[in-house]
């Protein structure tokens, strides 16, 4: 067999067209973060995501939290194994805030959304994970399947900043 | 356009939220000894009042619970 | 496409003071409260007879509904009464003696998606086995018929073609209401407006009076054709039924100049329209997901259908959005009506059109008239009876109304 | 040249060009195109809808009844208001008739939305606007302020005096305070069209219109979506006209428009003014405009003048009761009680009307005042607070107290509600956009109408582009009067959004084209693409339908051939499915089977780890809604496998059922969709295929029986495998995470390529399936059938006590033999295929006359490379006894014979199933 079994993050492909928009608004793509879904009462608090021991842990709802992690496995992680159900894409520059802005309907004000929050919410017509990592500075999780949709959504909301 | 204030989540706009009708409906201890009315009654039939209404709710674009809220079926106003 | 609107006849209807009694109480002045009272007059001589209306005259969901007319419906039962409906359409006119700009323009309903496509060629062959005009049409078709819609395939779900049903039609619905009210009027039924029913008198499975804001009424017999309000009357009565009443927004343009000379129905882009007499675009879409009584909906709901409408006609982008409103329509678990008895011997039930009751307003009061004068179902009525929710006969129009019309 | 030196904010050091109705034009920046036709004396610009009367601008800004044009160019748009079409180099402009034209070429523009949140949103910058705005800011709310005009200020002139200083220099310093507030947001040419529940504004913002060319990449409008925790409305008041006979002439015009165009934009409206007012606002109009150079005669019926301004023109006590026109129709004089006068300009002022609009969108109840004479705010409402004019606080010092949140004194009035003078009823113009008199209101209360919503749909009335700003509370007032009741017993008619006319792009926003709605994609759909493959919509998802080859002639194969090739392939050697958008769900916890037990109507709990069974659920009231496999995984855990269309639903109908009604069972459900990429590996050489992808694996029958699974790896990333089929064919549903799926499908079409192994799509995929009888829900279903319907009672359990659905099957009409069940039809000609959805007709030669009983509809039917015929599935009333017999299939004019046959119609036993 010449070809080994390679990886492929739903994003491929598309780091040509992020590379032309301007620094204001970045659009990273993050393949292959490790993700899993642990069950049960969670001390996290609503609305946040946080850094634990080697992973971090994102509030999803009273009995839901998602692990993730660039570099540790799904086994390591523990919980339901699903890394590939969601990519991943960072968005970060003066205008990242303004950009998500026009599609995401929660209010995204650093004294609200501030680094440490996230939200499960819709951005354009795809649910997404938002995490806040900082002032305009965010982590998209989205359903692998809805990533080209977003990522078109995304470029598209870009256009005025393009200069 | 509502914001309805998820208990988990807190307010969101109302796109994300599931619509379950009225809420406290059980389902029967037994339905093989129910008449084919009281069955059909069950499947069927739900509460439509005009005013106070206690329904429920799924959050469902975001922590996707649900929840039972009240809610004015002529005003659209929660009681919160 | 009229130039102008027609004279109205000079005069309406009377402002009666109630009266302590009627052989009939109409309950909802509505179209289909409105075209009763006046087949029980001209069908069956019955003229002692009252419709109580809360508000103003037809100002519910007849005021407020996209006036679209069509008979192109599934099943055996539907097609019968709407197609009834229809012929009666046809004579309307004549028999009102009231332009009711009744314009058989033909309809489209779009099919966007292979199942869309087979549900279309099962719905027009039932209908022309019915005797219903139905053709299926492919794209080039459409667009023959209609030159503004998007057929070609660079849209999100491209047109694989359309039912059409060309005797569907539109017409004013004001004057419709009116139509019916002047005729009943001067049949010397007394049509009573900021008269709302808050209860009725019951002994054993009888209703004897009926209690409004302007007094208690006595009563012979009782046809509840409230519509959005239905459930709160059933209430008064402790009649259960399967009826939910939902807001259902629609919206028009500014007046311009014919461009749309059909009406166009998607489902699966959300979305119908036609071009009005006057030169407005009218245009609805689905319900509100919630229970309301509220007469408004959502506005994100208003968005996406003026999406779905410049995806479809390229060129309405910018037209503008001129008026939007809400009605309360009353929707069943098989998207039929319910029709026909009650527990209560003299009380016939007449609701659950939900998005769809304005096309059967002549043919449910003129069956609605002959049940109450004969105390028995009519035969297009008899299988919308309540009682189907029992014994689980439903006749599940989804496909046909899974956009508002 | 009607403009006056020293008047006006134009920038008239620079000249703009532009044609109007084909003649050439000047102005200015900061013109309006109303403004710069009236600067040059064209006073007609439109004509009325129904009678064809000349019209001109009526008002000065969006409450204009009457000045609508359509634009030609930069792009067309129709039934524009000229008083708000901001003037650019190149417009071009026409007259119109009431109605407008589309455009036969499509828009480019772009349009987009935004959501903003504040604790303070406040419409309106005018005086009380700017310092509700400022109150907020200074507070530390985060405030939005809003204004549909192009500059702040609202309707102050720059005559008035504010805090001892020039307003318009109150007006820059207070913005100029507010801009240095981070969280205040200013939003000029943006107007809020719409109030919805729990602060809800909607609001358009005019990005580019003003500017040319317009700047690339900048949506030309965008629809704000504020979110705000309390909503100032300080949106001022709109004056209203005094109705006399022959009102609707060019050259007649609200008194403080022709003052706001004199001190806006430097125009005189006209050379000798007829000022007819009852109230002492109009007075500033006669004013300035004599101060202006105009011979003003002020008419005023009331005895004593008011408190108001003295200057250059003559007031006598007097009633306009008609007018006179010259050639072209533009006003030449007035009939005044006392005799006529010429002028060239009539101002009307009756008083003002709050524009309470936004208030009354969410439902706040107006109050009729008497001496006003006009409908205000009459309550308050949760987070809503109303200032300044809107309330019907008209003075300026009144409304800068509301605007701080202050209660001012109410001022004693002086004015005389006067709606109409004598006068020919049928010239008496209230609605002048659609031609709608005073005689047509008594018409309307002549036919017994006796509610303004029923006026309004007689006459009209209120129903054009401006909804009745001007003339709607002149109707209600005209009507009372005709009925003899008060005016407060009649009301309003109806508020409703938007406040001013939005074309229907900018609601599309970004949604269009493909942003219509998401595609979905698998995690192969690159591949899918570079084979040419053509695809199908199913729900949102892009799925390869077939993949045609390259034809004969240089073309590609059509539907047909390419799936009967396909079809062969798959049953002669070995097919290879993208199946990954089948919806996967995974059910965790010690009581998964006990509630799968309830969910589907066959046992799951007894499934064994390592097993898997297909399954079918149905709503309550005993119709099918899903089927598919399940997969134990282990003793607490099952994967299942719902639909395509299935997958978000039914995960849905089990989350509501496990926390609304068993919150009690100890089960979580986990979306796994886009983990697990899915391939059915299918045909006679499957077994080659995917032995040699997993040599660990015994892939013999008696190792891996059907319907069983088994994990591996390839290359050390983990692999299931699952002896299922949707085909009657040996097969394998080889799965492995999205991550490798397009690795993994790679190396099965390399493994596969000796063997023959044929990529192929949804369609080949319905016809194997359908050749075995197996039902796509949704297609061979409809909501209206049952398990037993499609000759599955097998799959439904007798021993459960209960699952969902189980009770409605002993209905009456569940038990009835002429239910419709699925069979399949064979045309007796074996080259017909039916159309899908054909009705069902009992056997005949000839068509009887409708109605005609039907039995039925085909819901599938396809040509069939292993049968070498045509064949359908149908729904079919008392179905399964009637297999033998022959029906009849109406299709176009001609009548197809067909036979009634079991469903399964390639191998029947199931022989192939092995292997
Ligand atoms: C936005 C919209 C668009 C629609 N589009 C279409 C369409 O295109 N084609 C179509 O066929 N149908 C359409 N419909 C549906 C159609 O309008 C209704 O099905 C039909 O009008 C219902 O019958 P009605 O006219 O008698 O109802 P209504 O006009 O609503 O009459 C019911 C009357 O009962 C009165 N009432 C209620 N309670 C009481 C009481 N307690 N006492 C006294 N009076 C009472 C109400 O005030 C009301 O006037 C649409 C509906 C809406 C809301
Ligand atoms: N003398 C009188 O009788 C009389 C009558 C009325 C008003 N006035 C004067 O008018 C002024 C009123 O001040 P104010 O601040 O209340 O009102 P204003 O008229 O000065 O300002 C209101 C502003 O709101 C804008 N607006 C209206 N609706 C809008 C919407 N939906 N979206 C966005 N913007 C919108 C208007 O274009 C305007 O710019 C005072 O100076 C007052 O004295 C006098
Ligand atoms: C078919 C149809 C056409 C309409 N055309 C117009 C119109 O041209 N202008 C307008 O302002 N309203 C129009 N309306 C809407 C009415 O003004 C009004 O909104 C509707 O009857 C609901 O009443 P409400 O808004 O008073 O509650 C139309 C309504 C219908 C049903
Ligand atoms: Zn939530």
């Amino acid at each position: 067999m010449a070809e080994t079994l390679t990886r492929t993050g739903a994003l491929d492909g598309w780091a040509a067209r992020f590379a032309e928009l301007p620094d204001s608004v970045a659009l990273l793509a993050e393949p292959f973060h490790t993700m899993t879904s642990v069950r049960g009462e969670t001390t996290l608090r609503p609305n946040t995501w946080v850094e634990e021991d080697g992973f971090d842990a994102v509030w999803l709802g009273p009995d839901e939290v998602l692990r993730t992690s660039p570099f540790r496995s799904a086994a390591e992680l523990g919980g339901t194994d699903v890394s590939a159900q969601r990519t991943t894409i960072r968005l970060r520059g003066a205008h990242a805030r303004d950009l998500l802005e026009t599609g995401c309907a929660i209010d995204l004000h650093p004294r609200v959304f501030g680094a440490g929050s996230a939200a499960v919410t819709l951005l354009g017509q795809a649910n997404v994970i938002l995490l806040c990592l900082g002032e305009n500075d965010y982590r998209i999780l989205v359903r692998s399947s809805f990533a080209a949709y977003l990522a078109e959504w995304l470029l598209d909301a870009a256009t005025e900043y393009r200069g | 356009m509502q914001l309805i204030e998820c208990p988990y989540c807190g307010p969101r706009e109302e796109v994300e939220f599931h619509y379950g009708g009225q809420a406290g409906v059980a389902y029967p201890a037994d339905p093989a000894a129910l008449t084919d009315e009281e069955w059909g009654r069950f499947v069927f039939v739900r509460a439509n009042p005009k005013g106070r209404f206690e329904e429920r709710w799924s959050h469902a674009a975001g922590c996707r619970r649900w929840f039972t809220a009240v809610r004015d079926t002529a005003t659209y106003r929660f009681s919160r | 496409m009229a130039e102008n609107l027609p004279e109205h006849p000079d005069f309406l209807w009377r402002t009666p003071e109630p009266r302590r009694s009627y052989d009939v109480v109409v309950v909802g002045g509505g179209g289909h409260g409105l075209a009763t009272a006046h087949y029980l007059a001209k069908n069956h001589g019955i003229t002692n007879v009252a419709v109580l209306e809360k508000g103003w005259l037809a100002g519910g969901n007849m005021a407020r509904n996209t006036t679209l007319i069509r008979s192109n419906y599934l099943w055996d039962e539907s097609a019968a009464i709407y197609e009834h409906a229809l012929k009666l359409w046809e004579g309307l006119e004549e028999d009102l003696g009231y332009p009711i700009l009744f314009s058989q323009r033909g309809v489209l309903n779009l099919a966007h998606t292979e199942q869309d496509v087979r549900d279309s060629v099962r719905r027009v062959e039932a209908n022309r086995l019915n005797g219903i005009d139905a053709e299926w049409l492919s794209p080039d078709e459409v667009a023959k018929i209609c030159p503004i819609v998007n057929v070609s395939g660079d849209i999100r779900y491209p047109v694989h073609g359309a039912t059409y049903q060309p005797r569907a039609g539109i017409a004013k619905h004001d004057y419709v209401a009116w139509g019916f009210a002047r005729r009943a009027d001067e049949a010397g039924i007394d049509l009573i407006q900021d008269c709302e029913v808050v209860g009725f008198e019951t002994d054993g499975d009888l209703v004897t009076r009926v209690r409004t804001t302007r007094g208690d009424i006595a009563c012979g017999t009782v046809a509840l054709c409230a519509a959005g309000h239905t459930s709160v009357l059933l209430d008064m009565l402790g009649v259960p039924a399967p009826l939910q009443s939902h807001p259902l927004q629609a919206l028009v343009s500014e007046l311009l100049e014919p461009v749309h000379p059909t009406i166009v129905m998607s489902n699966a882009v959300h979305v119908y329209v036609s071009q009005a007499h006057k030169g407005e675009l009218v245009m609805g879409a689905g319900v509100d997901s919630y229970n309301g009584y509220g007469q408004r909906g959502a506005f994100h709901i208003i968005e996406r259908q003026m999406a779905a409408a410049v995806e479809l006609f390229p060129m309405f982008a910018r037209a503008h959005l001129l008026r939007t409103w809400g009605g309360i329509v009353d929707v069943t678990p098989d998207a039929s009506p319910i029709v026909g008895h009650t527990p209560y011997a003299n009380v016939y039930l007449n609701s659950g059109w939900g998005t769809g009751g304005f096309k059967a307003t002549p043919g449910i009061g003129w069956c609605l008239a002959d049940t109450v004068a004969h105390g028995r179902p009519h035969p297009y009525v008899a299988p919308f009876a309540l009682d189907r929710f029992t014994t689980g006969a439903l006749v599940d129009e989804h496909g046909a109304a899974a956009v508002a019309h | 040249m009607t403009r006056v030196d020293g008047y006006g904010r134009v920038d008239r050091t620079r000249t703009l060009r532009f044609t109007f109705d084909g003649v050439s034009y000047t102005g200015h920046p900061g013109d309006t195109l109303a403004s710069a036709l009236l600067a040059h004396g064209v006073r007609t610009i439109a004509r009325s809808v129904k009678q064809d009367r000349p019209r001109g601008v009526t008002a000065v800004w969006s409450e204009d009844p009457t000045g609508l044009v359509q634009v030609e160019e930069p792009f067309p748009e129709p039934m524009l208001l000229a008083t708000t079409i901001e003037l650019v180099d190149g417009l071009v402009a026409s007259s119109i008739g009431g109605r407008g034209r589309l455009a036969e070429v499509p828009d480019t523009a772009r349009y987009d939305r935004r959501y903003a949140h504040c604790e303070t949103l406040v419409v309106g910058a005018g005086p009380a606007g700017l310092l509700a705005a400022r109150t907020a800011a200074r507070r530390g709310d985060r405030v939005v302020l809003v204004d549909d005009r192009p500059a702040a200020g609202g309707s102050l002139t720059g005559t008035e005096r504010i805090c001892g200083r020039d307003a318009l220099d109150f007006v820059a310093d207070t913005l100029a305070e507010l801009r240095a507030h981070p969280d205040v947001r200013i939003l000029l040419r943006t107007t809020a069209f719409g109030h919805y529940d729990d602060g809800f504004v909607l609001a358009l913002e005019r990005r580019t219109d003003h500017l040319a060319p317009a700047p690339q990449g900048l949506s030309r409008q965008r629809v704000w979506r504020i979110r705000a925790g309390h909503v100032v409305v300080a949106t001022g008041a709109h004056e209203r006209p005094i109705v006399v006979a022959d009102n609707d002439r060019p050259g007649i015009m609200l008194a403080a428009s022709a003052r706001d165009l004199l001190h806006r934009y430097g125009v005189l409206a006209g050379r000798r003014v007829v000022v007819f007012t009852s109230d002492d606002a109009a007075y500033d109009a006669a004013a300035d405009l004599a101060g202006a150079g105009a011979e003003v005669t002020l008419l005023d019926p009331r005895p004593v003048r008011g408190d108001s301004r003295s200057g250059d023109y003559r007031r006598s006590r007097g009633l306009v009761l008609g007018t006179g026109a010259g050639p072209d129709g533009a006003i030449s004089h007035v009939f005044t009680d006392q005799g006529e006068l010429p002028c060239d300009l009539l101002l009307l002022s009756g008083g003002w009307n709050p524009t309470s609009h936004l208030f009354s969108h969410v439902r706040g109840a107006l109050r009729y005042d008497a001496e006003l004479g006009a409908f205000r705010p009459g309550e308050a409402l949760a987070g809503v607070t109303v200032v300044g004019a809107a309330n019907g606080t008209f003075d300026l010092a009144g409304c800068l107290a509301e605007g701080r949140g202050e209660t001012p004194e109410p001022l004693p009035r002086t004015n005389l509600v006067l709606w109409r003078t004598d006068g020919d009823p049928a010239r008496q113009y209230v609605d002048l956009q659609r031609d709608s008199t005073v005689a047509d209101i008594a018409r309307a209360t002549g036919a017994g109408l006796r509610s303004v919503e029923h006026v309004k749909r007689y006459t009209t009335i209120g129903t054009a582009h401006d909804q009745g700003k001007t003339s709607g509370v002149l109707a209600s007032a005209i009507t009372a009067e005709l009925l003899g009741v008060p005016i407060e017993s009649l009301g309003t008619t109806t508020f409703r959004p938007p406040y001013t006319p939005i074309a229907f792009a900018a609601l599309a926003g970004r949604e269009r084209g493909q942003l219509f709605d998401p595609v979905r994609t698998t995690a192969l759909h690159a591949w899918h693409v570079a084979r040419g493959a053509v695809f199908e919509d199913v729900g949102q998802w892009k799925r390869a339908r077939y993949y045609p080859l390259p034809g004969e002639a240089g073309g590609t194969e059509d539907m047909d051939t390419a799936v009967l090739r396909e079809c062969a392939a798959v049953r002669r050697d070995v097919g290879i499915l993208d199946g990954s958008t089948l919806g996967k769900i995974e059910v965790r916890g010690p009581d998964a089977g006990a509630f799968l037990d309830m969910i589907y109507t066959n046992l799951m709990s007894s499934l064994r780890p390592g097993r898997v069974r297909y399954g079918v659920m149905c709503g309550l009231d005993g119709m099918v809604i899903d089927d598919g496999t399940v997969l134990r995984l282990d003793d607490e855990g099952f994967l299942v496998y719902t639909t395509t269309g299935g997958a978000a639903p039914i995960l849905d109908h089990m989350e509501e059922w496990l926390q609304t009604e068993w919150p009690h069972l100890r089960v979580t459900l986990t979306s796994v969709t886009e983990q697990w990429a899915t391939f059915p590996v299918v045909g006679p050489r499957s077994r080659d295929v995917v032995g040699a992808l997993a040599p660990h694996v015994d892939v013999s029958a008696a190792a891996f029986p059907f319907m069983t699974w088994q994990d591996t790896e390839v290359d050390g990333v983990p692999v299931r495998l699952a002896r299922i089929s949707f085909s009657g064919e040996l097969a394998w549903e080889v799965s492995v995470d999205g991550w490798h799926a397009p690795a993994l499908w790679r190396r099965l079409i390399a493994l596969g390529e000796p063997y023959g192994i044929t990529p192929y799509g949804t369609e080949t995929m319905h016809v194997l399936r359908a050749e075995k009888g197996y039902p796509i829900i949704g297609q061979d279903t409809d909501g209206t059938v049952s398990p037993q319907d499609l000759g599955m009672s097998w799959a439904v359990s007798t021993k459960k006590v209960d699952f969902i659905g189980k009770r409605s099957f002993a209905r009456a009409e569940n038990r009835n033999p002429l239910r419709k069940q699925l069979v399949g039809l064979l045309p007796l000609d074996p080259t017909v295929k039916l159309p899908e959805g054909s009705q069902i007709i009992e056997q005949t030669a000839e068509l009887p006359p409708p109605p005609v009983p039907m039995l039925g509809h085909v819901t599938s039917s396809y040509r069939s490379a292993a049968l070498g015929r045509t064949f359908a599935l149908a729904l079919v009333k008392g179905g399964h006894a009637r297999i033998g017999e022959r029906l009849t299939v109406p299709v176009g004019g001609d009548l197809v014979p067909v036979e009634v046959t079991g469903s399964v119609l390639v191998d029947p036993e199931g022989t192939r199933r092995d292997g």
